[in-house]
């Protein structure tokens, strides 16, 4: 299936683009998606920490994902 | 009563006053941030935060819900600036009223140490000679 | 920076505020007292403060300069006012800025918990049918 | 001895009074001042407190006064 990455941050110089497709093997969960992510672009595995977010939710690792989802990518926070 | 706000303009302390004060108050705490001008002995030129405006609203939203629940307090007000700021501008500002003191400083400590974990903004800091995202990396 | 006063006239948080602003400051946490409008359940309709100034300020200045040698701080700054106060009004402001925020909860929290212990200012409540000297007694 | 007492807050209304010429046998600490005047003024028993300043400063129970000394008679104070 395929899901809408949207990047954030230091994410966005990573993936060098705001918003992108991504296809991930069904079922997947965030933690796959996390797993599949790190793969294809290594710096993420660098980062202090890594979240996901649907419909404006921070997401369990758990989560199951849905064809059409719209993932936000959270690097580390640093309002303030 | 809850006041939120994510803003690209300048924030004004006295709205944020303004949003918390209540006759019934012994007191209000404030924090105001301000953008420092080095950091580990480097200069700082200027600072750039952008943020998932929505959840970063709604993670507001759940800090000041929290923090009016789980203190004895009467408002709360989050105000957060977002876009380019100079050294000595202010990117947030948090006022917390209460009947008594104590409660305003707890949960206006709480609430900008939760803010900094949770709330999707993010702070680019320019250098003369570079820029770095702000704890990024350990 | 230690900035310290007594006045007869309204007081302002910009006022503070200015005072302990600064470009190395990462925060400042700004604590505003105002008047209640009742004390358990009675209402207040002014309060009437009175001071041995010369020694009140003296005592605030221990207090800020404790502050400042405690703890991590910038600049700190405490107003109080003295005369008859409606409802609402100001009692009292204390800003302090600090390079990180930890530092400037606790010292303003501190200095705030000092000043109602040690300096001489007093305040009687007037009500509808009577006044009373606050925690004179036990 | 002869010392002037300065009452403030609720230590005014107890003694009906701003300043006041008050004598004590020397030598006389701030502790027997003390003694003395809640002797006179049984109020002063019920506060709950009663600290004393010369040259505007707190001074501690054992501290001795000497003549013409200005006592500032503190009540619990309450600003803020």
């Amino acid at each position: 299936m395929e899901v809408k990455l949207i990047a954030f941050g230091i994410a966005k110089d990573i993936m060098k683009g705001t918003t992108t497709g991504f296809f991930i093997d069904t079922p997947a969960s965030i933690l796959d998606l996390k797993n599949a992510l790190t793969n294809k672009y290594p710096e993420f595995n660098k980062l202090q920490s890594l979240k996901f977010a649907i419909n404006e939710d921070y997401q369990n690792d758990d989560y199951l994902l849905h064809e059409g989802d719209e993932v936000v990518i959270i690097p580390p926070v640093s309002g303030g | 009563m809850i006041d939120i706000q994510l803003s690209e303009h300048p924030l004004a302390e006295k709205a944020c006053y303004d949003a918390v004060s209540d006759p019934s108050a012994g007191g209000m705490v404030v924090f105001v941030g301000t953008v420092r001008n080095q950091t580990k002995g480097k200069k700082v030129v200027r600072l750039e935060f952008e943020s998932f405006v929505p959840m970063a609203k709604k993670e507001m939203l759940k800090i000041a819900e929290y923090v009016s629940h789980q203190w004895d307090t009467l408002h709360v007000s989050i105000h957060h600036r977002v876009g380019s700021l100079e050294v000595g501008e202010v990117p947030v500002i948090i006022a917390v009223s209460a009947p008594h003191r104590k409660a305003a400083f707890e949960a206006c400590q709480y609430a900008i140490d939760t803010l900094k974990e949770t709330v999707p903004i993010w702070k680019k800091e320019i250098f003369e000679d570079g820029e770095v995202w702000v704890a990024a990396h350990p």
